[in-house]
Formats: structure tokens, sequence, C-alpha cells
């Protein structure tokens, strides 16, 4: 495969942005939650969850 | 307690979502064909074209939604703004990265000023930086920055066929592959590779606009919070 | 109509007797004109071909010490309440001072034309078409101006947020302008009369969104 | 709804500045023709207060009612035509002369609220169609524009010499009117200002700290002019720390604490 120094750095540089706002997404929100009631967050089902993180 | 932004369902369409980026991953890297002029580089465009479609989506999307904002003064508009002018930035930055990476060995530069989609698309990425700026500016009247930013916001929406038009005239030239899907033979899973491309970022779209907006709800919140408590200290500051 | 207008004389009346416009932004436009020539070397026929383009980037930076120097007599003493207060419609308010603001601009880009003229030994080709493309640019830039102005009237960081918001949204007329120029110095070989209509649609689009976006955040302003 | 003889009414106003809620639920209930008195100690909301009443600020919670007009209603330039606020700021161009400033602003108004312009005509009609119980405020509303419209009509050597005769009144001394408000001295800007909204007859009266930075003859000749306008019908609310002073002026005292009477 040709230009395959190329092709890896535009991937990595594209996921690794990707994982790190996502990152600080998901750990903004986490914060802010804590400082919520519950009842005012209105995606929160009514079932027990413990994590919902994700990547991509 | 749980703390997440997510829900049930943005957990299914995470998991959607990032198994078709492991499928967009397989078939750039192994099932598609290299190009006959392009080579190895062609695996660029399969994040690089979803990239800048992704880009014009989210910022005509936070366009749309600061017109209803100021329209209807509803304040989740203004989330759903902030939120795809953020990630439009996000995928604005990316979309310019890649395309230089790209451009580097198939046009032996980092960047073409003599390229009307190149030279536009970094034009938006000042004018989404401005919003962010704007929008990251501490202020006394968070009601009227909000304002602001809308009608910033729609400014740059409006602006981007302008700025097309106006750079494409002043460079009447384009490097840029010209509608590739057209012009070009193009092998069948390259084209299906494109396609998934786009279907994996569309979902990513979407996943990260809930979670971010939730995240500016939750902040929302927060700042009402406050004011109840600020308001409650001011009420028995007045009943002494 | 007879309160554009009355907005417009207040503009310019106060411009006269402050004279910062006239002391010093104009002296810093044909200084910058200066240190362009220092840029280029002397250069004669550099400078010449770039004309157009030197010429409008001191523009800009000149409306953009312009436009602050607008708003912030609004803001100094409070005046844009009572403004609010003479019960005007914002669109009237818009259009007194954004063509106050077109007003001072082309004096301005007059004189700084005419140091051009002299300093980069530039020649005219096609009056009629510099003449007509300074106006429509100066219009688009006054519209837009005027807008961005009152969004970073009362803004802390004006002067740094400013330019950032306002600068890339002038690019096309930016290009259209120096294209314009091009062909009516005959620097470069285009038809510069094609670019009016992208100078004519901006000026166009951002005195009728201005004039609306005006009021939203005029409602805001403390 | 206004009552006929209601100037104004207030009904549990919040007005937020960010998070900090500058009133916290205002009740006000203010009669036509009414002087009332605002203290209360700094940081109190008197200025915000006003600055509410006047349309410049907008309310996040509550009603409001001020001459006939919503507060909340989006084209507030009926309620501007009504309102006159004299606030700490001068709201003037500090670079133009005392003249220049009055004549600018005087012949704005004078313009802005001609009726001449048929829409803003038909909007008014539409209104009163809409509420009937309010035809005397429209009354009243016509007729000060007919008053105006007969103001427009008179030349610019009548303005003219309305803006001396006011001057005259104010007492401000004949060599400072072609001074630059920036030279002259906080009493005579404070002068100044009540000389255009003398000139403008507003229908509501707002004023903070009317007293601050007035000599005596200042003073008395402000609380001429605030009586002499309620006699004519206009209302008068204003904020003062001068209690004794604005006491004697005014018909009811309230005192405005943590945002809230």
């Amino acid at each position: 495969m040709s230009y395959i120094g190329y092709v890896l750095a535009g991937w990595l540089s594209t996921f690794l942005a990707f994982a790190t706002y996502i990152f600080f997404v998901l750990r903004r929100g986490r914060s802010y939650s804590a400082k919520v009631p519950e009842a005012r967050r209105r995606w929160i089902d009514s079932g027990s969850e413990n994590k919902g993180s994700n990547n991509d | 307690m749980n703390l997440s932004t997510g829900s049930y369902r943005t957990k299914i369409l995470g998991l959607v979502m990032a198994a078709s980026f492991i499928a967009l991953i397989i078939f750039a890297f192994w099932v598609s064909p290299n190009d006959d002029q392009q080579g190895g580089a062609v695996r660029l465009l399969y994040i690089h074209v979803p990239l800048a479609i992704s880009t014009y989506v989210c910022y005509i999307a936070c366009g749309i939604a600061s017109l209803v904002f100021l329209i209807k003064k509803k304040i989740w508009w203004d989330y759903i703004a902030l939120s795809t002018a953020e990630i439009g930035t996000i995928f604005c930055g990316l979309t310019l990265l890649t395309g230089a990476i790209w451009g580097r060995p198939i046009w032996n530069t980092w960047w073409e000023w003599g390229d009307v989609r190149l030279v536009t698309t970094l034009i938006l990425f000042l004018l989404f930086l401005g919003y962010l700026a704007l929008r990251a500016m501490p202020s006394s009247n968070p009601n009227a920055n909000v304002r602001r930013a809308a009608v910033v916001a729609i400014v740059a929406t409006i602006d981007i066929p302008i700025i097309n038009r106006s750079v494409e005239w002043w460079q009447n030239r384009t490097l840029h592959q010209r509608s590739t899907l057209v012009e070009l033979k193009i092998e069948d899973w390259t084209f299906f590779t494109l396609v998934l491309g786009f279907l994996a970022f569309g979902l990513l779209i979407i996943w990260l606009t809930i979670h971010r907006f939730r995240v500016a709800w939750l902040a929302g919140e927060i700042d009402s919070l406050e004011t109840e408590l600020a308001l409650k200290k001011r009420l028995e500051e007045s009943n002494i | 109509m007879k309160q554009i207008w009355q907005v417009c004389l207040k503009d310019l009346k106060v411009e006269l007797r402050s004279r910062i416009v006239i002391f010093q932004v104009l002296p810093f436009a044909v200084l910058t004109i200066i240190l362009f020539a220092f840029a280029f070397e002397a250069d004669r026929a550099a400078l010449r071909d770039y004309a157009p383009g030197l010429f409008w980037v001191t523009v800009l930076l000149a409306t953009f010490l312009f436009v602050l120097r607008s708003f912030s007599i609004e803001v100094e003493a409070g005046a844009i309440q009572s403004l609010r207060l003479s019960a005007v419609k914002p669109q009237y308010i818009f259009f007194g001072k954004a063509l106050a603001l077109f007003i001072g601009m082309f004096i301005l880009e007059v004189i700084l034309g005419v140091a051009t003229f002299f300093l980069y030994d530039v020649s005219v080709e096609s009056p009629s078409l510099l003449i007509v493309s300074a106006i429509l640019t100066t219009a688009a830039i006054a519209s837009a101006a005027t807008l961005y102005g009152i969004l970073s009237a009362n803004l802390k960081a004006r002067e740094t947020i400013l330019p950032l918001l306002m600068l890339p949204v002038l690019i096309p007329v930016f290009l259209g302008a120096i294209r314009a120029f091009d062909d009516a110095l005959g620097a470069v070989a285009v038809n510069g009369w094609a670019w009016l209509s992208v100078l004519g649609v901006f000026a166009f689009i951002y005195a009728v969104f201005g004039s609306f976006a005006f009021g939203e955040i005029l409602e805001e302003v403390e | 709804m206004l009552t006929s003889n209601q100037a104004l009414e207030l009904d549990s106003a919040v007005v937020l500045f960010g998070q900090f809620p500058a009133l916290s639920g205002v009740d006000l209930n203010v009669n036509q023709g009414e002087i009332v008195m605002i203290s209360g100690p700094n940081g109190a909301g008197k200025t915000t207060l006003l600055c509410l009443l006047a349309g410049l600020v907008s309310m996040s919670f509550g009603k409001g009612e001020v001459q006939g007009i919503d507060l909340a209603s989006r084209d507030k330039s009926e309620l501007y035509k009504r309102v006159g606020l004299v606030s700490n700021n001068t709201m003037l161009y500090e670079d133009l002369t005392v003249l220049e400033n009055l004549n600018f602003f005087y012949n704005l108004f004078l313009s802005a609220s001609s009726p001449s312009n048929w829409t803003k005509r038909s909007k008014a009609k539409k209104k009163s169609n809409v509420n009937n119980a309010q035809d005397h405020l429209e009354n009243e509303a016509s007729n000060t524009s007919k008053e105006l419209n007969k103001k427009r009509v008179t030349s610019k050597e009548e303005i003219n010499e309305r803006l001396k005769d006011t001057l005259e009144y104010i007492k401000l001394p004949r060599d400072s009117w072609k001074l630059p408000i920036r030279k002259l001295s906080t009493g005579q800007k404070r002068r100044v200002v009540l000389a255009l909204q003398i000139l403008r007859r507003p229908r509501l009266w707002l004023l903070d700290e009317p007293h601050a930075g007035l000599d005596e003859q200042g003073r008395n000749l402000l609380d001429e002019t605030l009586k002499n306008a309620t006699q004519k019908g206009a209302t008068v609310v204003l904020a003062s720390h001068e209690i004794d002073r604005a006491t004697q002026l005014a018909d009811r005292r309230l005192e405005l604490k943590g945002g809230r009477f």
C-alpha cells in the first residue's frame, strides 16, 4: 500500500481528536450531572444502569 | 447514582456507530482497492470526504437552529446551535488537516490557495472560531450573549454560498476532484466504503450532538438552580 | 427616513467634534500604506501590482478602528439608551449609523487613494469602475461593520473580539474589491465589472439582515 | 389590566442579571398623578426597577403594564414615547454641546413619535379595538400625539425657542449652552438631562437619585417641575436616598430591600 504513512497519520489524528473530544464531553457531562437532581435530567431511564460510556 | 449523559437509546446508537466505524476501518484498509492514480492515498478520502460533508451539515444545522432560536426564543435551540457549532468546528479542523495530509503526496503541497473548497473551508473555520470565542466569553448578561451568538451563526451560515462563489471567482480554477463519483469510474468497493463513511459519520454527528446537547442542558440547569438559590437568598435578605 | 438622516448627521457631527478619525485613524491608515512600501522594499513594480490588495487591507484595518469609535460614543455615557428611549425604530438607527460610517469611510478611502496613487505610482485605467466598486464595497463593509459594531458594543473584550468576528465575514468583499480594483487600475487582466454583483449581493444581504438583527441585539445592550 | 386611574402595575416582577436577581418579585401599583418615592440601601434594585419601568430591561418572570402597555411586548416604542428616564448616566453625547444634544434628541423624538406614519396609527387603532377598557388611555395617547403633531409642524425656530426657554427655566448659565457635555459639572449635566425630559413631557417620570449633585436652587427647581408635571396628570416614580427631601415631595414612600418591597 503506497503512502501508508500519510494515510495512517490522517486516520489516527482524526480518531485521536474524536476520542479526546468525546472524553471531555462525557466527563463534563458527568461532573455537571452530579450537581443536578435526577428529576431534572429528562433522559435518565427509570431502570438502574451504571455505565454509559461509549467509544467510537 | 447514574451520572452519565447517555440513555438506553443513545447507548444503542453509540454501539451501532462504533460498529459502523469498525466496519469502515476494515473496508477502507483491507477490502477497498488502491486507486489507479492516487494509490493508497485514496484511503484518506474515506474520512476526508465524510468529514467535509459533516462540517457543512453541522454548520447549516447551527445556522437553522440559531434562526429558530431568535424567532421562538426557546433555549433548546440555542443548545443545539452551540453543540453543532462545536462539533462542526472539530470536523472542520480535521477536514483541513486530512486535506493537507492528502494534498502533500498527491498535489505535492500541504496547502493549495488555488482550490476553492479548501479556501472556503478555511474561511468557515475562522468564522466559527469567532463564534465559539464569542460564546466562551464570560458575560454579565448571558441572555444577551446568546442572542449575539445566534446572529453571528446566522451570518456565518448565510455567508457559506457567498464565500464559495467569491473564492471560486477569485481563483478561477480548481484542483479538487470534480465530483469524483460521476467522472471517474469508481470501483464498487470504493463507492461502498464512501457510503459507509457517510453513514458512520452521520451516526457520529447525531450521537455527539445528543451528548453535547445534554451537557449544555445540564449547564443550563445548574445556572437555573443557582438562580433559584440566589433568589431565595435575595428574598431572605428582603425579609430581615 | 428623516430619522435615519438625523442619526447619521449626529454621528458625523460627533466625529467632527472629537476628530479621532481625522487625527488618529487616517494617519494610521497612511502609516500602514507606508509600512507596506517598506515591507515590499519599495519595489515599484510589486507595489503597483499589489496596490489594490494593500489598499483594501488598510481600509479593513481602518474600518475596524472606525467602528469601534462609532459605537464607543454610544456606550460612553449611555447615549444609546437615550436613542432607544426616543422611540426610534432600531432599523433607522442601523441605517443611520451605517450611512454615517459609509460617508466617513468613503472620505477616508478618497484620501487614502490619493496617498496610494502617489506613493505606489499606480495609474487609473477605468475611473468609473474604480468609483462604482469603491461605493459598493464601502456600502457592504459599512453595513456589515455596523452589525458587528453593535454586537460587540458593550463587551469588555470588544477590541479583540470585533476583528475576529468581522474580518472573516468581510473576506468575500475583500476579494471582490481587490479584483475590481485590479481591473480598474489595469494591474491584472480580469473582469472587474463581474465582481460588482458579489459586492452588491453582499451589501444587500447585510443591509437587510443587519437592520433586523440590529434590533434583536439593541434590546440587550445596557 | 390597568384600571382608569392606574399608571402602572407590576406583578411579582423578577429581573435577572445572569444568575443575580436584581429584582426578586416586585409588586407595585401606582396611580395616575402620584409621586412615589422608592428608597432602600445600595444594591436593593432601585435602578433596575426604574430601567424595567422604562422598558430598557426585560423581565425574567412576572407581569407588568406601564401606561397601558404590556412590558413583555416586543415593540416598545409606544412605551418609550410615554416615559422619561433621568438616570445616573447622562445618556448624552459627551462631545456634542448642550444645544446640539437637546436638539438632536428632541427632534428625533418628535419625528419618531409623529403619527404621520400610517402603520403606527393603524397599530394604535388595533390595540384600542382589543382593549376597550383602555380607550381613555388611547385617547390620551392620541391627544398627546396630536399635540406632538402640532409641534412637528412647528418650525425650526420655534423648536429652538422652546429649547432656549427650557434652558432658561432650568437656569443653566447661557455661556455653557455651547459647551460640550464633557466640560459641564455634574450638576449642570443633571440639569441638561432634566431639560430634555421637560421638553419631552413624559406621562411617566422615572428619576434615579435626581437630587444628587444638584444645589439647593436646582433641587427646588426639580421639585417644582415634578409637581407641575403631576398637576398635568403625569406620574412620578423616583428613587432617592434623601428621605427628608423626597418625603416632602412624594405622596408615598416605599422601601426596596433585597429586590423586593
